[in-house]
């Protein structure tokens, strides 16, 4: 049992820390304060330890339901620094909306929980849990400005589509355990290897419908209509949250349920054609529902939203080089890093906008920004520039290796489509800029201002932005490392 | 007349599972949306069930006790949605709910 | 390594200058700017002067320089530099349009001239590492970064109607370049596939791609192609050029003409000819007619516009069209032809360009729809001019004579046609040319508003030491253009 | 006709019609009774598979917890009337829903189908868990040693359901006006 | 010597070029008899050098003088390289001889002017690019000089660039020429790919196949009938009269314009080896020599005669060619250039006089007024008439006699040469009598007040008259390959025919014009050739820019601003799908899923679980 508290010490220490939490709010009813500094440290420790325990060799724990492992660890690392960012960055933007409570501190942190253990899960029903442990905190954090219809109404939206799917990937489980016998990753990939016939109709049927939960999750076209609406009514730390860690361990998840069975297993491969056939449709659409869409878009919030929908699709290819054989998933995985560090800063950015009505950030508000806060547009344009996937920032490393590793697999086709995809949807990402540079103030452009943290997190996102943009060895040469299915 | 097997029970599963699915995209009103949801879930701890038994495992068995925990939890939280909502647009009518589109 | 400090040194000293611009008083910008450009390209001549001086190709070949720095070594990325006999003269042609370009007054000397400074020294940065690049992601990215600068430019300094002709130079340009990216990754992967090591250095793709089939590298090549064809541009890819030329500042208008065009026709000579030679022969017919058309097309468009710039941006893909058709003509001498006609292009579109614009600051328009008849006001200014469009029309003993003769002399052996329909361009030259000189510096000066233009000074003396650089260097290339055919 | 598939086709035909009755009913009150009805009606399906643990947890939690919630929140809301929602879509979507649903009810049963003959992966047979000690026995052993972890994640899950509850359902300072 | 020969000239031009930049820049004024002088001294010196260079010319040899080493590219090597033969030889003696009395002309022609240290500088240009052409051993030289003095004529035909037409007239001489520029340019190409030299002296012996023969000669020639306005692209040289008349007379009658017959001359042997090429420059020479000459009848202004006038020259001079007979063509490049050098002097002397009037029917009577003009004039007049003992008289009758016997001749070529000589005459007989006889046309004052040109301008009317008189004593200066005769018609009886329609023609004009009360004749554009070209080309021009244009705008621009729109659009139609409602979006993606498990489960279909 101690083993297990060790391997298992920072999610433990994030639940204590919720606890933590809920206790100090309790005590000081009238402050949020004590749960913001306990969440933070709470995050911070959680952090810590995981980076700590990084390089020690992965662990099935709980009869094989819960694997913890450097990729895991990395994970909740991340989703530890996504948290104390946004906690950080998000701030003064709950002050400014009058909802600055406690409670967003304890749905966050068991949302972090959640995705943490989400990531970790080897079982289908621990898998299910945590997803739910993850999803009740973000539906009500999406619906967190209680007095505003739009927030009500992304809340519902993703409460019951995310209900809706929940179910489908329960009844997908249910086929897959008819088929196998179990609910748990190795055992269903034993039997895969075992199955001569390469997969049966039920097993096809249930994995189908789990692969389908998680590409809603992740937003992947044509399962993506939730993500602009509920992005555009969740508060801005809130769609940033969503944008970033849970689309991480969304991701991460789907990659790991597509390879639930063994493709490469002999006698699998019509099935194994199967599923790229349809990764690739999934991903060609995305990327042209993203790309296309994002130009109409004059809602920031919006054309994010539909910005990752098109960050799935170059994902998806990611996903199909990986289920060729002898591929990592190291580009995925590098996709996703580099694309949190972007993404973050812009949608802290967001928050520095003053709120003008219940829209949210406009394109007109970015008008004439470079006069009237030249840093901030610097910011700005380097944050979009990543986005557009331009040179010198980490966004071109990204698109890089995932289009490199398509191409390896002979993929060329779809990623010259992927390209073309990224030209259009640098319109979209440059109007701002052009906004900001060549346009003088419309009069209804709202005021720009954000405190010292909301400051502060922008900064070291750009930061990490241009520096994994020049010397992306440390990141590219860690994630290369990491196996994603063991 | 053949005698009860239990696939059987799994047709039956798949039939309220699919009621529920046209429930949820027939109805405007949230709480029946809601049950709507819970008939999917309940329609796969069957499913579960049903399968534990044809495996000879009680695997299924302890699923569908998390899962009704879930469905709990799930339905907790969204009554609690729906009441904000209520608060807000004195409407439990899910039309209400469409200014954010396009 | 000595020499391979020289190329480091090249590549650091823009950036150096880019960093002492931000202590500089705004008010004396423009004066560090020529300065420190001016001391960039004697650097520069200096630094290469071991080829651009050598007699011949063969002694220059001494002189030639190659870098490898390990980057990402995971992904098999080098930062791949070679000096050479390309290069050489590119690099002292992208320090000398900064120069010319700094040297324009404007409002960007007035509006934020810290900022206009410092990125016409990342422009130039990214333009030497673009030259120097001989690993193919290396070239990318600088490739690439030359576009942010020169957005901002326009974007900031531009005319009114920037907005949209900035997208779609941006759109237009990142298309090609991405596609060509996309084709960098195929070569890699061809690469991969034949030896299990990732590099994306010319001299290891080169050794692959030798050995794979002419017809599966025709897209790649497609690729590559297409990035360069819309950069330099050939006709029918060059929708962009005329809107972004007009509405950028000038200095703007000046390195796009002068210099960023020239970065297609290196991404051509050191990359497309080398990797795809066997593609290039198939299609080589549809290139030079490309190229032809290129040159007449733009000659026609260039002969009704009623704009000076617009003039001037349609004359330069029509002598760009004379550039590629030699590039294509697919020999040697064909490719250092058309190095000696960029030179004379740069030098040209470079001056032209910049005196247009001491024609629009003192008379606040150059439309060519009637004659303007300021020479007798600016005679200074209009020698200059005139000795430019002498230039552009190639006339023998300038530098562009000797380009375009040898252009044309070794594209005939390739295709007798396409080089008489090119030499239709010739002529059409002659006829805008002569037409824009025509219509600023002649016919009676009280026709458009010379009253006012006759309170302006002629030209200052530091314009006229710059013209009288540029001239020099066409009239010494008129006379031993051997110097800038080393390749 | 034996037992087993009198029992089958009594309580799998009140959980369909129930369930169709919980979709197409007018008053979410007549819903949430239809609903009830469908639970019962599972509870004896599961008892007819032998997984009486499950039956007694289906009545318990959601005829008696789940549909108390329901009904009450109905009733909180004033929602026992009449709604015309149903009525509200157009045809053309209604017949696509359908339409949709059946053509994906008819790829599930498919699929569902193929089990018919499979082999079982499990020993616990019906005997063997009676030589456990029964099927209540059975389960909790596998719940509080190799389920444990799963058991200790729920309890996670209920606080996010507890503190999601409570934020949405309390009220805001002196400012907010109105509410329920 | 030959180097010097051509550095004088440069070293006056930059003097003069620079000298008078610099004062244009300060608002000051070169003294125009200052520049003047530079300009001459440096002509002068040429000239010099061009007789000492012509002593030390072996009888039948050349001297070289490599300068530098001007472009290498693979197997092409081009040397800066001055040759001086006979032929050359004889070229720069015309072009400094002539060019040293035009510039000492010019030197109170132009003493009003402002511009007259520009003047200089253009001039001295012009000889250096002239002494270029002829001088150079490599085509690109020649081309070089080609271009080169193809500038200084627009330069100096736009002299006064206040006036839109006579900057117009300079561009359109640009523009014609530079399309016989491409035909040089692709006849060095030719010549090049198959000689694998653009060496003169490789390229002269060089043998070409047939058809390349053919096209060389016809490429060569396209570029001789654009410096020397012949048909099609001879409409360019009467608009140059818009120049001063020193430049009309130096550059457009004695020296520029005959470089294409240079050209051919120093070509010959190439030339030669097409018989069909051969053929086309005979009939285009003689036909050009017609209908200028039938054109210069209908013109009123002295300049424009005499321009068609040297059109029609010119025409002899190709005709010649064509039949073979270079040494005759060159024979009369030589003579023409002192005769029409002098008429133009001689017609400037009298605009001069006239303060710029140029309507013939508005002269007359100025016999008297200016003796020294008329003399010399008669002397001119005499020379292009043919008749003995004149220098035109030699030169003409040996091509007459050429185009009837050569073997490459023919009857008609002579008939119509023979047609233009009558037509000559007629011109030049008319011309003559309505300027200098009759009663004064011009109102009173002009008359009273015209008087004879200072000694600077009469001296080199009296030395041209004197080589108008003498020069065709020399006989044929260069010692080309005749043509072999094919009939054996002798020298006298063509002697006697050119005399009698000589005569014939003068006769003709004597009878009309001799009254001196002629009445005024509207001036005709017999052919309305200029008239044509500039709706046919000018017009083809334009239409052929708008069509570009419009594909411009619609197709190319249309394009770009179609994907634009089609994105936008499509985005939009995609957009049309996010309605907001959430049991939509259900059921889209019920939809979607059903579709997609459907085409999962095909797969299935094979292992007959399904």
């Amino acid at each position: 049992m101690n083993e297990v508290i060790h391997t298992l010490m920072p999610w433990l220490v994030l639940a204590a820390g919720i606890l933590l939490t809920l206790l100090v709010s309790v005590i000081r009813v009238e402050s949020k304060r004590p749960a913001q500094i306990s969440a933070l440290l709470t995050l911070v420790v959680t952090g810590v330890l995981s980076l700590q325990a990084i390089s020690l060799p992965g662990e099935a724990i709980f009869a094989g339901s819960i694997e913890v492992s450097s990729l895991t660890r990395i994970l909740l690392a991340l989703f530890s620094l996504i948290g104390i960012l946004f906690v950080l960055g998000g701030d003064r933007y709950l002050g400014k909306e009058r909802i600055h409570l406690s409670d967003y501190y304890h749905l966050l942190l068991i949302l972090i929980l959640g995705a943490g253990i989400m990531v970790a899960a080897k079982d289908l029903v621990v898998l299910f849990i945590a997803l739910e442990v993850m999803s009740l905190p973000a539906y009500t954090l999406a619906g967190f400005r209680r007095n505003d219809s739009r927030s009500n109404e992304a809340a519902i939206k993703y409460f019951v589509l995310g209900g809706a799917v929940g179910a489908v990937f329960l009844l997908g489980s249910a086929f897959i355990f008819g088929a196998t016998g179990s609910t748990l990753f190795p055992s269903i990939h034993e039997w895969s290897r075992q199955s001569t016939t390469g997969g049966n109709p039920l097993f096809a049927a249930g994995h189908f419908l789990v692969m389908v939960a998680f590409l809603f999750k992740v937003a992947a076209a044509p399962f993506h209509f939730w993500k602009p609406d509920v992005y555009e009514g969740a508060p801005t730390p809130v769609t940033g949250i969503m944008s970033t860690l849970i689309a991480v361990a969304s991701f991460v998840t789907l990659v790991r349920l597509v390879h639930l069975p063994a493709l490469d297993a002999s006698g699998w491969e019509t099935y194994a054609t199967a599923v790229k056939v349809t990764i690739r449709s999934l991903a060609v659409i995305s990327l042209l529902v993203g790309s296309l869409v994002i130009i109409t878009q004059k809602n920031l919030k919006r054309l994010f939203a539909y910005s990752s929908i098109s960050q799935t699709g170059y994902l998806m290819l990611g996903l199909l080089a990986s289920l060729h054989p002898g591929q990592g998933i190291s580009p995925v995985l590098i996709y996703l890093f580099g694309y949190v560090f972007a993404a973050v800063g812009i949608f802290v950015l967001m928050t520095q906008s003053e709120p003008r009505g219940d829209t949210g950030v406009e394109l007109v508000d970015l008008t004439g920004l470079v006069k009237r806060s030249p840093f901030r547009t610097a910011l700005w344009s380097i944050l979009l520039f990543s986005m557009a996937g331009m040179p010198f920032t980490v966004g071109f490393f990204t698109k890089y290796l995932v289009f490199l590793s398509s191409v390896g697999t002979g993929e060329t086709p779809l990623v010259v489509l992927a390209a073309l995809c990224a030209v259009v949807s640098a319109y979209a990402y440059l109007r701002p800029i052009g906004l900001m540079v060549m346009r003088d103030a419309d009069p209804g452009a709202a005021q720009w201002g954000g405190g010292f943290w909301s400051q502060f997190v922008v900064v070291v996102s750009v930061i990490a932005v241009v520096f994994l943009g020049l010397m992306p060895n440390a990141m590219i040469h860690y994630l290369k490392g990491i196996p994603l299915i063991h | 007349m053949t005698a009860f097997e239990p696939w059987m029970l799994l047709v039956v599963s798949v039939l309220v599972f699919c009621v529920g699915l046209l429930g949820l995209i027939l109805r405007k009103n949230l709480l029946v949306m809601l049950m709507s949801i819970e008939l999917m879930l309940n329609a796969v701890n069957l499913c579960f069930v049903t399968f534990s038994k044809m495996h000879h495992l009680l695997d299924g068995h302890l699923t569908v006790l998390f899962v009704m925990t879930v469905a709990a939890a799930e339905s907790a939280v969204g009554l609690g949605l729906v009441i904000a909502m209520f608060r807000n647009l004195r409407s439990v009518d899910s039309d209400q709910i469409q200014l954010l589109r396009d | 390594m000595e020499t391979s400090s020289s190329l480091s040194f090249l590549l650091t000293v823009p950036l150096l200058a880019l960093l002492i611009s931000w202590v500089i008083p705004k008010a004396l910008q423009r004066l560090y700017a020529i300065f420190g450009s001016a001391m960039i390209l004697a650097l520069t001549v200096y630094e290469t002067s071991g080829i651009i001086f050598s007699v011949s190709t063969e002694a220059a070949k001494a002189f030639f320089v190659d870098q490898r720095l390990e980057w990402v070594p995971e992904l098999g990325l080098s930062a791949g530099f070679r000096l050479d006999g390309y290069s050489a003269w590119f690099l002292v042609l992208s320090a000398l349009t900064t120069l010319v370009a700094f040297c324009v007054r404007g409002v960007w000397y007035r509006k934020q001239p810290r900022l206009f400074v410092s990125m016409g020294f990342f422009l130039l940065f990214a333009l030497n590492s673009a030259f120097l690049a001989t690993d193919l992601i290396t070239f990318y990215l600088s490739y690439e970064a030359v576009f942010i600068p020169m957005i901002f430019m326009v974007g900031i300094w531009g005319e009114n109607q920037k907005a949209s002709s900035v997208f779609r130079f941006f759109l237009m340009s990142f298309a090609g370049s991405i596609l060509m990216l996309v084709s960098m990754f195929w070569l890699m992967s061809l690469h991969h596939g034949a030896t299990g090591q990732w590099s994306s250095h010319l001299s290891d793709i080169l050794g692959s791609v030798s050995s794979a089939q002419a017809g599966d590298l025709v897209w790649p090549c497609a690729g590559f192609f297409l990035a360069f064809a819309l950069k330099v541009p050939l006709v029918p890819f060059h929708g962009w050029l005329k809107d972004v030329y007009v509405n950028a500042p000038m200095p703007g208008t000046i390195w796009m003409s002068a210099i960023l065009s020239k970065l297609g026709v290196a991404g051509i000579i050191r990359f497309v000819i080398p990797l795809f030679p066997a593609v290039l022969r198939e299609y080589q017919g549809i290139l030079l007619a490309l190229s032809a058309l290129s040159v007449v097309y733009a000659a026609l468009l260039a002969v009704r516009s009623d704009q000076g710039k617009t003039l001037l941006a349609y004359s330069s893909i029509s002598h760009l069209g004379f550039v590629m058709l030699g590039l294509f003509s697919l020999s040697q001498e064909g490719v250092n032809a058309a190095m000696l006609l960029s030179v004379g292009h740069a030098v040209t579109s470079g001056l032209l360009f910049f005196l247009l614009h001491q024609v629009e600051e003192r008379t606040g328009d150059t439309s060519l729809n009637e004659s303007k008849g300021l020479a007798s006001s600016f005679p200074v200014l209009f020698t200059g001019i005139f000795l430019a469009v002498l230039a552009s029309v190639s006339l023998p003993g300038t530098l562009n004579f000797g380009g375009e003769f040898l252009v044309l002399l070794n594209a005939y052996r390739a295709s007798a046609l396409c080089t008489i329909l090119a030499g239709a361009g010739v002529v059409l030259g002659a006829v805008y040319m002569l037409r824009f000189f025509q219509r600023l510096g002649l016919g009676s000066p009280g026709s458009a508003g010379p009253v006012e233009a006759a309170l302006k000074k002629d030209l200052s003396m530091t314009d006229i030491l710059m013209v009288a650089l540029l001239v020099g260097i066409v009239i010494y290339g008129g006379i031993n253009p051997g110097i800038f055919m080393k390749g | 006709m034996d037992f087993p598939l009198l029992a089958f086709s009594v309580f799998s035909t009140i959980a369909i019609l129930g369930s169709l009755l919980v979709i197409l009913k007018k008053n979410p009150v007549s819903s949430a009774f239809a609903l009830v009805l469908v639970f019962f009606a599972f509870a004896g399906l599961y008892a007819l598979l032998g997984a009486h643990l499950v039956a007694a947890l289906q009545i318990l939690v959601y005829a008696g917890a789940i549909m108390v919630l329901f009904v009450f929140v109905i009733m909180l809301l004033n929602q026992d009337e009449p709604t015309h929602d149903l009525e509200a879509t157009g045809m053309i979507y209604r017949g696509v829903a359908v339409l949709a649903v059946a053509a994906l009810s008819a790829v599930l049963i498919r699929a569902v189908l193929s089990s018919k003959s499979m082999t079982p992966t499990g020993t616990l047979t019906d005997e063997k868990i009676a030589s456990l000690g029964g099927n209540m026995k059975a389960i909790s052993e596998q719940l509080f040693t190799d389920r444990i972890f799963h058991f200790e994640l729920t309890s996670f899950l209920l606080l996010g359901a507890i503190v999601a509850t409570v934020t949405l359902a309390k009220r805001k300072g002196h400012s907010e006006e109105g509410g329920v | 010597m030959i180097t010097s020969m051509i550095l004088f000239p440069l070293v006056g031009f930059v003097i003069n070029g620079l000298w008078s930049l610099g004062s244009a820049r300060s608002g000051r004024r070169v003294p125009p008899s200052v520049s003047g002088a530079i300009a001459t001294l440096a002509m002068a010196a040429a000239f010099v050098s061009a007789l000492v260079a012509r002593s030390q010319l072996p009888s039948d040899g050349a001297i070289e003088v490599e300068c530098f080493r001007w472009f290498t590219l693979g197997t092409l090597a081009v040397d800066f390289k001055l040759r001086l033969d006979a032929l050359s030889s004889l070229f720069t003696l015309v072009i400094t001889g002539v060019g040293t009395l035009i510039h000492l002309y010019s030197i109170s022609y132009m003493s009003e002017d402002e511009g007259a240290g520009k003047y200089f500088a253009y001039l001295n240009l012009f000889c250096f690019m002239m002494l270029n052409l002829v001088l150079g051993s490599t085509l690109p030289q020649v081309f070089l000089g080609w271009e080169g003095v193809g500038l200084a004529s627009y330069l100096l035909i736009g002299f006064w660039y206040r006036e839109e037409a006579n900057v117009s007239a300079g561009q359109k001489a640009f523009v014609m020429n530079r399309i016989g520029d491409l035909g040089f340019l692709i006849a060095m190409f030719i010549g090049f790919k198959y000689s694998g030299s653009l060496d003169l002296a490789v390229i002269e012996k060089a043998v070409l196949p047939g058809a390349v023969a053919t096209s060389f000669v016809l490429l060569v020639f396209l570029a001789c009938t654009g410096k020397s306005a012949q048909i099609p692209l001879f409409t360019w040289l009467p608009d140059a009269m818009a120049g001063p008349t020193p430049v009309s007379a130096l550059i457009h009658a004695a020296t520029m314009v005959t470089s294409g017959v240079y050209l051919l001359a120093r070509l010959s042997p190439v030339i030669s080896q097409s018989a069909s090429g051969m053929m086309v420059i005979a009939g285009v020479g003689a036909i050009t020599a017609l209908i200028t000459a039938v054109i210069a009848c209908f013109q009123r202004d002295i300049k424009k005669v005499l321009a068609y006038s040297t059109v029609s020259q010119l025409g002899f001079m190709f005709a010649a060619c064509g039949v073979g007979a270079f040494g005759a063509g060159v024979f009369h490049v030589m003579t023409h250039a002192f005769f029409k050098a002098l008429l133009f002097l001689g017609a400037g002397s009298v605009i001069h006089a006239l303060h710029g009037e140029q309507d013939v029917f508005k002269m007359g009577g100025l016999k008297s007024k200016l003796p020294v003009t008329f003399w010399t004039f008669t002397a001119g007049w005499a020379a292009i008439l043919g008749l003995p003992p004149f220098s035109g008289f030699f030169s003409k009758d040996e091509i007459l006699h050429q185009a009837l016997v050569s073997r490459s001749g023919s009857g008609w070529v002579f008939g119509i040469l023979l047609i233009a000589a009558v037509l000559t005459a007629f011109y030049m007989t008319r011309l003559y009598l309505l300027v200098f006889f009759g009663s004064p046309r011009m109102e009173k004052s002009k008359f009273d007040h015209a008087h004879e040109s200072p000694a600077p301008m009469a001296l080199p009317l009296v030395l041209l008259g004197a080589l108008s008189l003498a020069g065709g004593f020399a006989g044929e200066p260069v010692h080309l390959p005749h043509p072999e005769a094919a009939l054996s018609t002798p020298a006298w009886v063509i002697m006697i025919v050119s005399v009698v329609v000589a005569v014939l023609g003068a006769t003709i004009a004597y009878r009309r014009y001799a009254g001196g009360s002629a009445s005024a004749e509207p001036a005709t554009d017999v052919f309305r050739i200029d008239a044509i070209y500039s709706r046919v080309f000018g017009g083809g021009l334009r239409a052929t820019a708008s069509a570009t244009g419009w594909i411009e705008e619609r197709v190319v621009q249309g394009l770009i601003r179609m994907v634009a729109a089609l994105t936008d659009l499509s985005g939009n139609m995609i957009r049309v799908l996010q309605v907001g409602s959430a049991q939509a979006y259900l059921l889209m993606m019920v939809i979607a899923l059903v579709v997609m498990v459907l085409y999962f489960l095909k797969g299935m279909v094979q292992y007959g679980n399904l």
